[in-house]
């Protein structure tokens, strides 16, 4: 399965990708309505943390034994078997914020701007490839499958 | 020093006035050689090249024939033309000064409809009089000063100054040209011949081909794109472009590379059509080697563009295509004859049924070496005019023998050895 | 190791009297994770599914949430209709386990059935604990307890779905604007976060000195209880009920041990929960409140395994085996004693205490051992405590690994300390960093944070 | 303080309506222009300190952002230009000398843009690249004046070459072998960051050329790409031993380059960080000044002892060539360095680039590189010596059509250096020197280095050599030539358009409209 892969060596500290990524998840996809209509509300699925000129972007890692999954009292975090994405269905979500008590990255946000659900990366399913590692102006995000590279040289490594 | 006026050596106008002659010209060539030294007349080639009339438009037609001066076999003879009198006698002082003259006449001519007011056409047979140093050869010395007479005396123009062989070339057809110089009655064991195609008007006997400088004869069909390259690399080892033709330049760098850098005439073709660096990749190791070394010193040698050259010098005919085949040129053989022309037909004419013909690959040289001992049979009837249909009957007229198999000597690709 | 007669039983529908491959007691979060897991590595064995409920599956932490009116009935189940389907499972409804006989594998339920097992899940989870509290004026007892509450109109407990049916029902019947709970506790908490979103006031009474005394410590407890003060409700803290009063019926007020009398129309005793297990014959299986399972969720008896929070499983702070009731370890408890059960070897690494709750806006997370401080030996406690903007952060540090944390207000990225907490990592390096209000990643020891920021994920 | 006069070059404009005031411009601008206030939510921006960079104006997401030249700083005066007044208002400040970075920009007749490229037609066909070899390998380095073969005939009657066995007797010097004449220019560890200098070397090793260490050593991590790189000896011999020697593909001994002819090199101490001071085995913080003359190389026989001191230290196994900064008597000078024994001649035009060198040097000093080959193939055909060893041209290449012209002048080949910064993303801003580059390329600042990630870096290289290699193909097959030698001082195929005849002669080329 595709996931999001960071070379820290090469994250410049932009934070081109935040910006990109509420745009998508904004309502008019547009950027400049985005943050001068909706600003408030959008909350960036990748989060840039930065001390002096070391930096990265994280996001959630669509873990294959996902803690976040586990924890969900409401089944709204679910791991999609065959894409392999983890996403929090906003109906069922009810805010307990279990899964930010137990996601080792810190990657869930809590989303208050309507009814209060987790927020968190949706490895943006309906694009080819996710919008932050598309506007990554340095390349140091990319979208790749590890493991097909890594299956034919140490054979599957799925648990 | 390195003053901005003596940039180019000649001076202006000289380069002026001869370059506009380097029309591109598109053209016939054909030649024959009898690898017995066996000599025969003018007629055979005179035909041959009359036959692609269609190749070329009147404005230039020459022939080079070798072994037609046995009698001064190992004396210069030099073919000048004069636009008038005033430089006949400029030229004929300076060569008072080098060289000891035999015997001067003009070329007999006939008069043709075809030719229209030729030069004054003179041949003279010289000895040099060796009074160069020690380092420079004869030739050299010849050679600066035919270099010296084209460019310095204005209307006069060294044709040809080889040995036991003359050029006879000017404005019109080949074939007219040959009867003008009344060729037939010449036997030669060397013929080349050329018809030209330049594409504007200005004709001028001085720039139709061949091409002579010392033994050598260069006649060209094609356009050289490589001849700014060429010309500055040959400017480089002392050779002028006076008129700056493409002949011009491949005679100089025939001349460069064989009598001075003393490269075999069996790996010219290497340098002047050098084979792609694919096909050097593929070759082994050794020959690898080789044409690494050639294409790195002689890169600058490479003829580009579109070319089918036919060489005439002393012992050997040598014709050569560029190296992607982009002008026509087919080869012929007939026990000691080997014919070379730019169109099939032109061999058809004079020999009905060779033993062999071909088309040479691009870079592909055709030679035909001529053997040093004089067939001592008398051959009364030297009038090998047209050699017809049946083989059998040139057996018996003595010309042909057939019984040596001249087989595969139609040239090589490097990718045999 | 395949089941032996997994041929032969492919998909056909399960007749009572033949040997079932898993039998499962219960069908929450432990029930469901090993159901899941078994019909993962063991496509063909027959899984039976046994509820004392009547629901097809609820999670038990959402009860204050449906009673809250955050989400309704069809929404209450974590896992649908499909789940059952797709995965052959056979749920058994209204279905409460009697008796079992653990040396010949078979079990026998309220209506006298008979159910013989190869493998056994008890996955029960846990029931309320009723004090016995002196009863005044109600004529027919003098007490109440377990056995009795029930009767009594306005008392209940708030541990399942019906408790929480019952409950919102009387509120809307009797239209009830005070509610007293007793036990200050998480459950009691939940309790109360639910009738504070419906603005009804509440009383807490705690026998503790402070509200969530087992997961919060002073500070921490501080701030809610100031919260739920200016709220409007009121906190008894040292105290407890002495004596219930009873007309017609229905309680109407009681009396704390303090002496105050106090009217009350609806009282939700909220006290704590015991692994519920009185099911099993004392001596059947290794109990001490709850069932005491190995890493691999087995029992003392082969073949019977436990998970959830009917169970004392392995306790990774303290070492020991511990009751440990929450959500997350009861799904992973679950999936390891499904994946054991199937044949296969899976380990459960142990767990540690966590929450979250918020209440009246301010959300707070608890992990681990919390309410010890700087006294105990070997303990390094970083705070950082703003009283007026009810945020509070304390890091518990144990020979250099994180023991316990508490996050009030500001709980952004909590779960980067339950992974320095479950991976014991050693934090020497990173101390001063450790209870920044940014705290992140980058803050994170060297290789951990590569291993988080370039690694691939959790993998199994 | 006295008031600083100098005016802002530039005028940064943001357009409100677009402004998301996102921070990205604000964090991405090394030299502080631009500030986000919080309490108004907008950003601020200071003219005075914008160097034109368009670091800001790239990355602005919703290209909010306008650069504009200020051409109104001062009353309109052709004589005293604001670049002028500008730079005596600095001087007056400073009192030091006048730093700039890359080639010069002033206005000079740039002979590139003057001559036009020959195609066939008609007479003679054109050669389609694309279904034709066409070979643009080229080699660099020492040529003998001529071949010796043994040739053996084989008993056999038969002549022709197939039972001929023939030994090539002459041993040919050691040569660069590229894949397509251009080479990345001399552009150091130190006046570069490691991440530009590991995509040039990268770059030049996939492609098959090779890329030029200049002053600053070889980073022990760029060793891989040794057999691709060319070594430079400068005056200061930073990094210079046995070992750095023998690793190159080729030594070149620098002289001069074309941004500074005459004088020696400097390099900032800020900019010497431990990484570099090992590479250049200097102290760390110390500033380079390589000095003008090499303290060895007083006259042409002391630079003749040198070649053959390199060469012997490298037992003959590599070329070793010498790069000159394009002065008036190059011709003479270029002669003298072929006949001392360099294998090749890198000649550096008034345009070459630098990380650093005084302004007025940089923009006076020096003649263009077109006239310079041209003169230097003329007189080295003259003297007859021309064979013998190869010129690289440099100091301004920016296209194909560039290469091709200096091809047909007279050079063997070009090295590119400028254009190889500008493909990595360079902006000509000119503030090299500062260390502050905002592309991450002439800065050793991590914050910035890291801007400049060498896989891009190398790929856009890639691209720019590929580009540009197939440019050139399609230009010589349209003339009619399938081999780069063909093409060589071929200057009949150049025309001059609106030169003076002083300036065709000295090019050797006839004006557009002369045919033969």
């Amino acid at each position: 399965m595709k996931r999001i892969y960071i070379q820290e060596e090469y994250c410049i500290g932009c934070r081109l990708c935040e910006i990109y990524c509420q745009v998508k998840h904004s309502k008019s996809k547009k950027i400049i309505k985005a943050f001068k209509e909706e600003m408030v509300d959008i909350l960036p699925r990748v989060l840039v943390e930065e001390i002096g000129y070391n930096s990265f972007a994280i996001q959630c890692r669509h873990c294959s034994d996902a803690p976040c999954v586990e924890a969900c009292i409401s089944g709204a975090m679910q791991k999609n078997k065959n894409t392999g994405v983890v996403t929090c269905n906003e109906d069922k979500c009810v805010g307990c914020w279990s899964c930010i008590m137990v996601c080792p990255y810190g990657v869930i946000k809590r989303d208050l701007s309507g009814k209060k659900i987790a927020s968190k990366c949706d490895l943006c399913i309906d694009e080819e490839i996710p919008v932050c590692v598309q506007n990554c102006p340095n390349e140091a995000l990319k979208f790749m499958d590890k493991d097909a590279k890594e299956k034919n040289l140490v054979g599957n490594k799925g648990g | 020093m390195n003053g901005i006026n003596n940039i180019n050596k000649n001076n202006k106008d000289t380069q002026e006035y001869f370059s506009r002659f380097r029309i591109p010209s598109g053209c016939a060539v054909f030649g024959i050689v009898n690898e017995a030294r066996e000599r025969f007349s003018g007629q055979m080639v005179m035909d041959g090249i009359s036959v692609m009339h269609e190749r070329s438009n009147g404005l230039g037609g020459g022939f080079a024939a070798y072994g037609i001066y046995p009698e001064f076999k190992d004396d210069r003879a030099f073919h000048i033309l004069y636009d008038d009198a005033e430089a006949k006698r400029q030229t004929e002082d300076e060569i008072a000064l080098s060289f000891k003259i035999l015997f001067s006449e003009e070329i007999p001519t006939t008069k043709i409809s075809g030719i229209v007011n030729p030069p004054m056409i003179y041949r003279y047979f010289l000895k040099s009089k060796g009074n160069g140093d020690t380092f420079t050869t004869e030739e050299d010395l010849i050679v600066d000063f035919i270099m010296h007479v084209n460019r310095d005396i204005r209307g006069a123009f060294v044709v040809s100054s080889g040995k036991n062989m003359g050029i006879f070339k000017g404005v019109g057809f080949p074939e007219d040209i040959g009867r003008f110089f009344k060729l037939d009655q010449y036997k030669g064991y060397l013929w080349t011949s050329h018809g030209r195609f330049p594409t504007n008007s200005a004709g001028w006997w001085g720039g139709a081909h061949p091409f002579g400088l010392l033994d050598w004869s260069v006649v060209h069909n094609g356009e050289i794109s490589s001849f700014g390259t060429n010309k500055r690399f040959v400017s480089g080892f002392g050779y002028e472009c006076t008129l700056s033709t493409d002949t011009e330049v491949i005679t100089y760098l025939l001349d460069l590379l064989v009598r001075k850098q003393k490269i075999d005439i069996e790996l010219i073709h290497l340098v002047l059509a050098s084979p792609l660096w694919e096909e050097i990749e593929r070759m082994p190791e050794d020959n690898r080697e080789i044409l690494k070394s050639l294409r790195i010193l002689y890169g600058s040698a490479l003829l580009n563009g579109p070319f089918s050259i036919i060489v005439g010098s002393g012992n050997f005919m040598y014709a050569l295509n560029d190296r992607i085949k982009l002008r026509p040129l087919v080869a012929a053989r007939k026990g000691e004859y080997l014919f070379i022309s730019s169109e099939e037909a032109p061999i058809r004419k004079v020999c009905v049924s060779p033993d062999r013909l071909w088309h040479p690959d691009g870079g592909e040289p055709v030679i035909g070496i001529v053997r040093k001992e004089e067939i001592k049979k008398d051959m009364k009837s030297a009038q090998a005019t047209q050699i017809d249909e049946k083989p059998e009957r040139l057996v018996k007229i003595g010309i042909v023998s057939l019984n040596k198999s001249q087989g595969d000597l139609n040239g090589f690709k490097i990718k045999a050895i | 190791m395949k089941s032996k007669n997994n041929n032969r039983k492919n998909n056909k529908t399960f007749e009572d009297n033949e040997t079932i491959d898993y039998l499962i007691i219960g069908n929450s979060a432990a029930g469901l994770a090993a159901a899941e897991s078994i019909r993962e590595l063991d496509r063909a064995g027959e899984i039976i599914i046994l509820t004392a409920e009547n629901y097809l599956n609820y999670s038990k932490p959402m009860i204050t949430y449906f009673l809250a009116g955050a989400v309704n009935l069809d929404m209450i189940h974590f896992k649908d209709e499909k789940f059952y389907t797709d995965n052959r499972l056979d749920i058994r409804l209204n279905t409460r386990v009697k008796s079992i006989d653990t040396n010949k594998m078979f079990l026998i339920t309220d209506d006298g059935k008979r159910y013989e097992f190869r493998k056994l899940l008890i996955a029960s989870g846990g029931r309320p604990i009723i004090p016995k509290i002196k009863v005044v004026g109600a004529g027919s007892f003098d007490f109440i307890d377990g056995t009795n509450y029930e009767k009594v109109g306005g008392i209940f407990t708030l541990t399942n779905l019906e408790d929480a049916i019952r409950v919102k029902n009387y509120i809307e019947k009797n239209d009830i604007k005070n509610i007293s709970i007793l036990g200050g506790g998480l459950i009691g908490l939940k309790a109360a976060e639910a009738f504070l979103e419906k603005g009804i006031d509440i009383n807490i009474i705690e026998l503790a000195d402070r509200i969530l005394a087992t997961t919060f410590d002073r500070e921490a407890s501080g701030i809610i209880e100031r919260k739920i003060k200016s709220a409007g409700s009121n906190i008894y803290r040292n105290n407890t009920i002495e004596e219930i009063y009873i007309e017609s019926g229905k309680i109407t007020g009681y009396k704390l041990k303090d002496g105050r009398k106090m009217e009350c129309s609806l009282l939700i005793i909220a006290v704590g929960v015991n692994p519920d297990a009185s099911f099993i014959e004392s001596g059947s299986l290794d109990m001490v409140k709850g069932i005491i399972v190995d890493d691999h969720m087995r029992t003392s008896v082969k073949n019977i395994y436990a998970a959830g929070d009917v169970v004392e499983g392995p306790d990774m702070l303290s070492g020991g085996k511990r009751n440990i009731a929450i959500w997350p370890l009861a799904v992973r408890q679950g999936t390891a004693a499904g994946v054991n059960m199937a044949g296969r070897n899976k380990r459960y690494g142990g767990g540690f205490f966590m929450n979250s709750v918020e209440l009246l806006g301010i959300p707070s997370i608890s992990m681990g051992i919390t309410n010890i401080g700087e006294e105990a030996e070997g303990i390094e406690v970083l705070r950082d405590f703003d009283a007026d903007r009810n945020m509070y952060r304390k890091v518990i540090i144990k020979n250099n690994r994180i023991i316990g944390v508490i996050l009030i207000g500001n709980i952004e990225r909590a779960g980067i300390y339950s992974g320095l907490i479950r991976n014991e990592i050693d934090i020497s390096s990173v101390k001063e960093n450790i209870s920044r209000e940014d705290f992140g990643i980058i803050h994170l020891p060297t290789d951990y944070k590569k291993h988080l920021v370039v690694g691939e994920g959790i993998e199994v | 303080m006295a008031l600083k006069l100098k005016q802002s070059e530039f005028e940064i404009e943001r357009d409100q309506n677009k402004c998301i005031s996102c921070e990205v411009c604000v964090r991405q601008c090394s030299n502080d222009v631009h500030e986000y206030d919080s309490d108004q939510d907008t950003i601020y921006s200071d003219n005075s300190k914008c160097v034109g960079c368009r670091r800001c104006e790239a990355l602005c997401p919703t290209g909010a952002l306008k650069i504009r030249n200020r051409e109104d700083q001062f009353k309109t005066n052709y004589n005293w230009t604001s670049s002028h007044l500008n730079n005596i208002y600095r001087q007056a400040d400073s009192g030091g000398v006048l730093l700039t970075g890359m080639g010069s920009d002033r206005p000079y007749t740039i002979y590139w843009d003057h001559i036009l490229f020959n195609a066939s037609q008609v007479t003679n066909p054109s050669i389609d690249p694309l279904r034709e070899p066409m070979e643009i390998r080229t080699f660099i380095g020492r040529k003998p004046d001529g071949l010796e073969f043994e040739m053996k005939k084989n008993k056999g009657s038969k002549e022709g070459l197939k039972n001929t066995n023939i030994r090539l007797k002459t041993r040919l010097s050691p040569q660069l072998d590229l894949s397509t004449p251009i080479m990345f220019s001399a552009m150091s560890y130190g006046s570069i960051s490691f991440n530009a200098c590991r995509s040039l070397a990268a770059a030049a090793s996939e492609f098959g050329t090779y890329c030029n260490t200049g002053e600053g050593g070889m980073h022990k991590d760029l060793y891989k790409y040794a057999n691709n790189t060319i070594v430079q000896v400068a005056s200061g011999r930073y990094g210079v031993d046995t070992d750095y020697l023998n690793k190159g593909a080729a030594i070149e001994i620098k002289i001069g380059q074309g941004a500074k002819p005459g004088i020696g090199g400097h390099l900032p101490g800020e900019k010497v960080t431990e990484d570099i001071s090992n590479t250049r085995m200097i102290p760390e913080g110390t500033d380079a000044i390589s000095p003008a003359p090499h303290h060895d190389i007083y006259s042409i026989e002391d630079l003749a002892q040198l070649i053959y001191a390199l060469k012997e230290a490298t037992n003959w196994s590599k070329p070793v060539g010498v790069k000159v900064s394009a002065v008036h008597n190059i011709a003479p000078i270029a002669s003298g360095v072929v006949r001392a024994g360099a294998d090749f001649v890198t000649i550096d035009g008034l345009r070459g680039g630098t990380g650093a060198a005084p302004q007025t040097i940089r923009d006076n000093v020096g003649i263009p590189i077109e006239l310079a080959i041209a003169s230097v193939d003329e007189r080295l055909r003259e003297e007859g010596i021309r064979h013998r060893s190869s010129i690289i041209a440099a100091g301004s290449i920016r296209s194909s059509a560039d290469v091709i012209k200096a091809i047909a002048l007279g050079a063997d080949a070009v090295y590119i250096g400028t254009a190889a910064l500008v493909a990595m993303g360079c902006h000509l801003c000119q503030k090299c020197y500062t260390g502050k580059c905002n592309w991450g390329i002439a800065t050793q600042d991590p914050y910035l280095t890291k801007r400049l990630n060498p896989e891009i870096g190398t790929r856009k290289l890639l691209n720019l050599l590929r580009g540009w290699s197939l440019e050139i193909k399609e230009m010589l097959g349209g003339a009619g030539i399938n081999a780069i030698e063909s093409l060589k001082s071929n200057r009949e195929h150049l025309r001059g358009i609106s030169l003076n005849d002083r300036e065709l002669a000295i090019l050797g080329i006839k004006h557009a409209g002369e045919a033969w």
